[in-house]
């Protein structure tokens, strides 16, 4: 568990993080979510005593991160892949951070046979793509077998393969009960991932509520209706009170309903369906809406004169 | 228009791509994708004359990019975010590279407009963000107004809505009639953007095909059903009904059915037959992320142990729960597929990657934990899997 | 694909300002770079980051600085114990540290900061890049070497011209300072060589630690590499002080760069009776050969390897 | 104290992991032996040429230790790499967040570096008193002599003092460039020339080097305004001077 408590972090008159209240629960993976320069890099630091708070408080299972006797078997971290010395091989790199925390030997080919670096655990890093760079850094998280795990953009630099690895690496991490605090730009990644959300922007808490509640809040959910007799549909809806509005490719969507009413509703005047698909917008889609002021750098809506 | 054509490239006795043609054509945004290791990045650098190929010719507008006369007019590339000094200000690097291809001065600051950096165009680019450098490296691409577009992981480090910029800058590009070339490890960014796929493994084509038939080609469509919950009996009846009519019908987490080899309204036909009313009756694309990982597992360099207690690295994992509706379905198929591996070669040691039969949990140097938190393993094998069979 | 009903994002945003391939800017079409182009690339480059104004700064304070110190020193003593500009040299020694730096960093930052492959895929033509680096980096360091050194040189004239020559440069004259006939003062040829020589031979020294940047593609060892190859002679020729080696040692010293440096300043290693006869020209020659073969070498390298 | 210990391991590891810092170990020592020799062997030959005032007060012990002079910029670059190669390779965020008390952790550090300079100092000072010696011939002095051992066991502590007033300097800068920037010139051209030109030789002798380099000599030229144990407490001075900074620096600083 993280508790955050009104943390402020302050660079000359910028604020970087803004009173920020907020804990991280065990169990679930959640999601940490917020524009560019919304303050997530500067929030992690802190929570790794990397950085100073200006003000406030964060606690890792109730202690400041640097009263952690051990830290890396309370909380591993990944905060950027390339965070190694380029000369000192995969192995003795983890051998470093294993014995600076009392971690058995034994367990370092273990996590380089887990994260799939094994045959090249005597080979020095200075020659790894960044998707090696990142499996190193996961390694090191899950080296002390830590309750908590935060992960910055863990999926930068993996291949499809590896992607999909840590997504499912997260999500059994957060069923064995651990914490799971990830941060990521990845809209489709974290929607795959995240059950849970934690969202800033400029410093401030935005959002701090599952994923669900999250998307239903900030978007937009329908039901997709295909019937051989839209006509028909049409008026049996109107007559329920609802108003479909029709697409292009000939389907029906219809606002604020659940799947399960218009199915019995169709049953009911033996009406045929060829689709009936609750939809939900994507997580991307809600995020947008939620943050839309809070973004810094404001791309042109345009590439033109490119 | 970038032609490769018989392209290969060594590293002493290590080969990196091998004999590799295709066409990447203006017009639409096409995507190049493949492993780590696959070659993807050699190959773009060959493109771009920064490796001399060690045979092949590739060509941009039929003149290979060395001899262009103006190179920055023609063709504009995002290699990586961080290829820039980072002393110098934003402005400045883009000025350097516009005086170095006799671009007018105004034309920098158009550029800054466009990928939003105009606020921070004085500042050191060494305080800059992952996604600020990305921002700046495509602003350098753009600079020449080129007729030809390479990208190399493009949303790398941008945040949401830069990804979405780039996103409908790389379409709006291409609709300008450019060539647009992206490469990409976000196969559901990929989806979003491309129209047209080039799939290299271990440095061979693997596929050059378009996106609707590279996932038709190489994954399963289903259906995804429910029935009234009030009544439990419906869904065995449907079950069975389906099953008659020739469907795969498999059961989800949440009660929902799954089922493959039908199309919706012939399902629907069954349910109306056998007097079932439905509560959904939803189509189901494969993504595009299953489809290409059935087709490279071959290809991939360093595979991770397989997650303990779910499955091997490889789509078609049953739903810890209800997945978030709309998310790429979890496929039908495992992922030990032989036929989809083209390197049917047993994979070399400390490379590829090996079908691994479920393994004990590997986190943790307790006591194990108590078997698989998820659903029981699925098979390594299926017999139905096979993707025509699904189709 | 996986999100089908991802609708409302679907639809392109509003097209910006300018829509289409039609509305680019209208804007003079230039079907071919050429040097200049590239010129004004480079000067941009080395311009705009602190690194290079700071090392030329550096320089240029330890020159003109420690010129200053030396010369106040040397006025204090009852004899010109040096030629008038001789001087200059024990900033200069640490100055052209400075320029060194320079020149290896001009190339290897590319390298190590990535920045080279965009310059190589905006300006393919690796060997103008390599040119244009070379004249942008040869005139700056050129400029600001003549500025130092004028201005080292001036001091010097105005505060130790007119001294009396030490009576060890003339066993002539007696002990006493105002029985010395020579008054210390400097001849054209000197003038020359301790503006216009030395600042060629630092320019000149700041090309090859570009050219050897190139060749090795790494800081530390263009650094490292060009220490070597000015300050190791020296220190070697002094253990080969033996009989059987002290020609080797005589060699290495006389052709060292520090006596290059040493011998435009009119204070060669080799203590000559005849002042007259020192002259800085040929060893400059001889680091202008070098140079260019190192240039040579740099060519070769950048247009046959991988970036 | 356990945890102590572990984390001085896990330093220990670090810094026996990569080449680099081995290397420069090897080259003080290499380098120091084998110009020590050469000079010796040198002065050894040439020694009736040398005017009368050098021959009185000629120094055999000094003379052996005179490839310190660059053996000690190998000294400075271990120093520098040591620590400053967590900050270039961003490893300093894997370690603080391993450990994260910053004193401990650079306790640790220096506790490690200073052993392995001490132990390559001292016996770079005695094999290459020892070569050195046999090398002069009737010039040598053994190690029983007056003041002999405790200048052989001050060139020891001089590399490991300048190796460790490094580290200090690299936790305040920390980057490499900036420090061998400082540092090599500052001890290869600087102080050398400060402390041989007339004028400027009494601030000269306050420098870490200079001062340091009192306690290798036997023969007193009584041209210092310090002894050999003074100019050595000069030097270790500095050196927690420098360490102090450094600690400020790593304590106040974000990582």
């Amino acid at each position: 568990m993280i508790e955050l408590d009104r943390l402020t972090k302050r660079y000359g008159t910028t604020v970087a993080v803004d009173q920020l209240t907020c804990t991280v629960q065990p169990g679930v993976v959640t999601g940490f979510l917020g524009p560019n320069g919304a303050g997530k890099s500067t929030t992690m630091r802190m929570m790794l005593g990397l950085d100073r708070p200006t003000a406030g408080d964060v606690r890792i299972d109730g202690e400041h991160y640097d009263r952690l006797r051990d830290p890396l078997n309370h909380i591993g971290a990944l905060l950027e892949a390339k965070a190694v010395h380029p000369g000192r091989t995969a192995y003795n790199h983890l051998t470093v951070l294993a014995q600076s925390n009392g971690i058995p030997q034994k367990r370092v080919p273990e996590v380089l046979d887990l994260v799939g670096l094994g045959s090249v655990a005597k080979k020095r890093p200075k020659g790894f793509s960044l998707g090696m760079g990142q499996r190193l850094g996961i390694a090191s998280a899950l080296l002390g077998d830590p309750k908590i795990l935060m992960f910055d953009e863990p999926v930068n630099g993996l291949d499809p393969e590896g992607i999909h690895w840590i997504r499912n690496l997260m999500k059994y991490l957060a069923s064995e009960g651990k914490t799971v605090f990830v941060s990521s730009h990845l809209m489709s990644e974290m929607a795959l991932t995240a059950e849970h959300l934690i969202v800033i922007g400029r410093g401030r808490l935005l959002a701090d509520t599952s994923m669900r509640e999250f998307i239903k809040e900030n978007s937009r959910s329908y039901v997709r209706l295909r019937t051989p007799e839209p006509e028909r549909m049409r008026d049996v809806l109107a007559t329920a009170g609802l108003t479909p509005v029709a697409t292009e490719d000939g389907a029906l969507e219809v606002d604020s309903v659940e799947s399960d009413r218009l199915g019995e509703l169709a049953a009911e005047h033996g009406l045929v369906l060829h689709e009936l698909s609750p939809q939900q917008a994507s997580l991307e889609e809600a995020f947008m809406q939620l943050t839309a002021e809070a973004v810094q750098y404001h791309a042109h809506g345009t590439g033109k004169g490119a | 228009m970038i032609e490769a054509f018989g392209l290969s490239k060594h590293y002493g006795a290590k080969t990196a791509v091998y004999n590799l043609s295709f066409q990447v054509r203006p017009g639409i945004v096409t995507g190049f994708l493949g492993p780590n290791g696959s070659g993807k990045s050699t190959t773009m650098r060959m493109i771009l004359g920064l490796d001399e190929p060690s045979s092949g010719t590739v060509t941009i507008g039929g003149t290979s990019f060395r001899r262009h006369p103006n190179a920055a007019r023609q063709v504009g590339a995002l290699l990586d975010a961080k290829a820039l000094h980072g002393g110098r200000s934003a402005r400045n690097h883009l000025l350097c590279l516009a005086q170095l291809s006799g671009i007018p001065k105004r034309r920098v600051d158009e550029v800054l407009d466009i990928v939003g950096l105009r606020s921070v165009a004085g500042k050191r680019s060494k305080g800059f963000s992952l996604g600020m450098g990305q921002r700046l490296g495509i602003a350098a691409a753009l600079l020449g107004d080129p007729r030809v577009l390479l990208f190399d992981e493009p949303v790398n480090g941008l945040d949401p809505e830069g990804i979405r910029w780039v996103r409908q800058l790389m379409k709006r590009l291409a609709a300008e009639g450019r060539t647009v070339f992206v490469s990409s490890h976000l196969m559901s960014e990929m989806a979003l953007t491309a129209e047209h796929l080039i799939v290299i493994g271990r440095g061979q084509l693997l596929a050059d095909q378009s996106v609707k038939e590279f996932i038709a080609a190489n994954s399963a469509d289903f259906a995804r059903v429910r029935t009234p919950d009030t009544e439990p009996q419906l869904r065995e009846k449907l079950t069975a009904a389906l099953a008659e009519a020739g469907g795969r019908v498999d059961p989800e987490a949440d009660g929902a059915l799954r089922i493959s080899g039908l199309p919706l309204p012939r399902i629907s036909d069954v349910a109306h037959a056998a007097d079932i009313r439905l509560w959904e009756l939803s189509p189901h694309q494969a993504s595009l992320e299953e489809a290409y990982m059935r087709m490279t597992q071959g290809a991939v360099d360093y595979a991770s142990t397989a997650v303990p207690g779910g499955q091997p690295a490889g789509p078609g994992q049953p739903p810890h729960g209800t997945p978030p509706h709309g998310m790429p379905p979890h496929g039908t198929a495992p992922y030990a597929m032989p036929q989809g591996a083209p390197f049917g070669a047993p994979a070399a040691p400390g490379g590829g990657f090996v079908p691994q039969p479920p393994q004990p949990p590997q986190t943790g140097f307790g006591p194990p934990p108590q078997g698989p938190p998820a659903a029981a393993p699925a098979p390594v094998q299926q017999p139905t899997s096979d993707p025509e069979d699904a189709r | 694909m996986s999100t089908p009903y991802a609708a409302p994002q679907a639809a392109p945003a509003a097209p910006g300002p300018h829509g289409g391939v039609d509305h680019r800017p209208a804007r003079p079409v230039e079907q071919s770079t050429h040097l200049g182009h590239a010129i004004a690339s480079e000067w941009t480059k080395i311009r705009s980051v602190r690194s290079t104004i700071w090392t030329l700064a550096v320089m240029f304070a330890l020159v003109v600085g420690i010129g200053l110190l030396t010369a106040l020193a040397l006025e204090s003593g009852p004899y010109a114990e040096l030629p008038v500009l001789g001087g200059g040299l024990f900033g200069m020694m640490l100055g052209q540290l400075a320029i060194i730096t320079l020149g290896v960093l001009t190339v290897t930052s590319e390298y190590s900061t990535g920045m080279i492959r965009t310059t190589m895929t905006v300006c393919p033509k690796r060997t103008r890049v390599l040119t244009a680096k070379a004249i942008v980096f040869f005139a700056l360091t050129f400029v600001m070497t003549l500025a130092a050194t004028s201005l080292t040189a001036l001091i010097h004239s105005a505060m130790l011209e007119g001294k009396p020559l030490s009576p060890y440069h003339d066993l002539n004259v007696g002990a006493d300072p105002s029985q010395a006939v020579e008054t210390a003062t400097a001849t054209s040829q000197q003038w020359l060589q301790a503006t216009v020589g030395v600042s060629l031979f630092v320019a000149l020294l700041g090309l090859l630690s570009l050219a050897v940047g190139t060749l090795l593609r790494s800081t530390p060892g263009g650094v490292t590499t060009m220490l070597g190859l000015v300050l190791l002679p020296f220190l070697i020729s002094l253990f080969l002080m033996t009989e059987s080696t002290r020609e080797l040692g005589d060699a290495l010293r006389e052709y060292s760069m520090l006596n290059g440096l040493s011998t435009l300043y009119h204070m060669p290693f080799e203590f000559t009776e005849d002042a007259s006869q020192v002259n800085g020209w040929p060893l400059l020659g001889l680091l202008a050969a070098v140079t260019a073969a190192a240039l040579i070498a740099a060519y070769a390298r950048i247009s046959t390897r991988d970036v | 104290m356990a945890h102590t210990t572990q984390v001085i391991r896990s330093e220990w590891t670090k810094a026996t992991t990569v080449r680099a810092t081995l290397w420069t170990l090897a080259i003080a020592f290499l380098v120091t032996v084998v110009f020590g020799v050469l000079i010796s062997l040198l002065l050894n030959n040439t020694f009736e040429d040398l005017p009368e005032r050098e021959r009185l007060t000629f120094d055999p012990v000094l003379t052996s230790f005179a490839g310190m002079s660059l053996g000690q910029l190998a000294m400075i670059a271990f120093g520098i790499l040591l620590v400053a190669s967590e900050y270039s390779t961003g490893m300093i965020r894997a370690s603080l967040a391993a450990v994260p008390q910053r004193g401990l952790f650079m306790t640790a550090k220096l506790l490690v570096g200073t052993l392995l300079v001490l132990v390559v100092g001292m016996v770079t000072s005695f094999v290459t008193f020892f070569l050195g010696q046999a090398v002069l011939g009737d010039l040598s002095v053994s190690i029983g002599e007056t003041n002999v051992l405790r200048a052989v066991i001050g060139g020891g502590l001089y590399m490991t003092l300048i190796a460790v007033f490094a580290m200090g300097i690299t936790w305040v800068l920390r980057s490499a460039l900036l420090a061998f920037s400082i540092l090599v010139p500052l001890f290869f051209l600087v102080t050398p020339i400060l402390a041989s030109i007339e004028a400027t030789r009494d601030v000269g002798y306050w420098f870490p080097d200079q001062a340091g380099t009192a306690i290798m000599s036997v023969v007193d030229t009584g041209e210092r305004p310090y002894g050999p144990w003074g100019g050595l407490l000069i030097m270790v001075l500095w050196t927690v001077a420098a360490l102090v900074a450094g600690y400020v620096t790593l304590k106040k600083r974000d990582a």
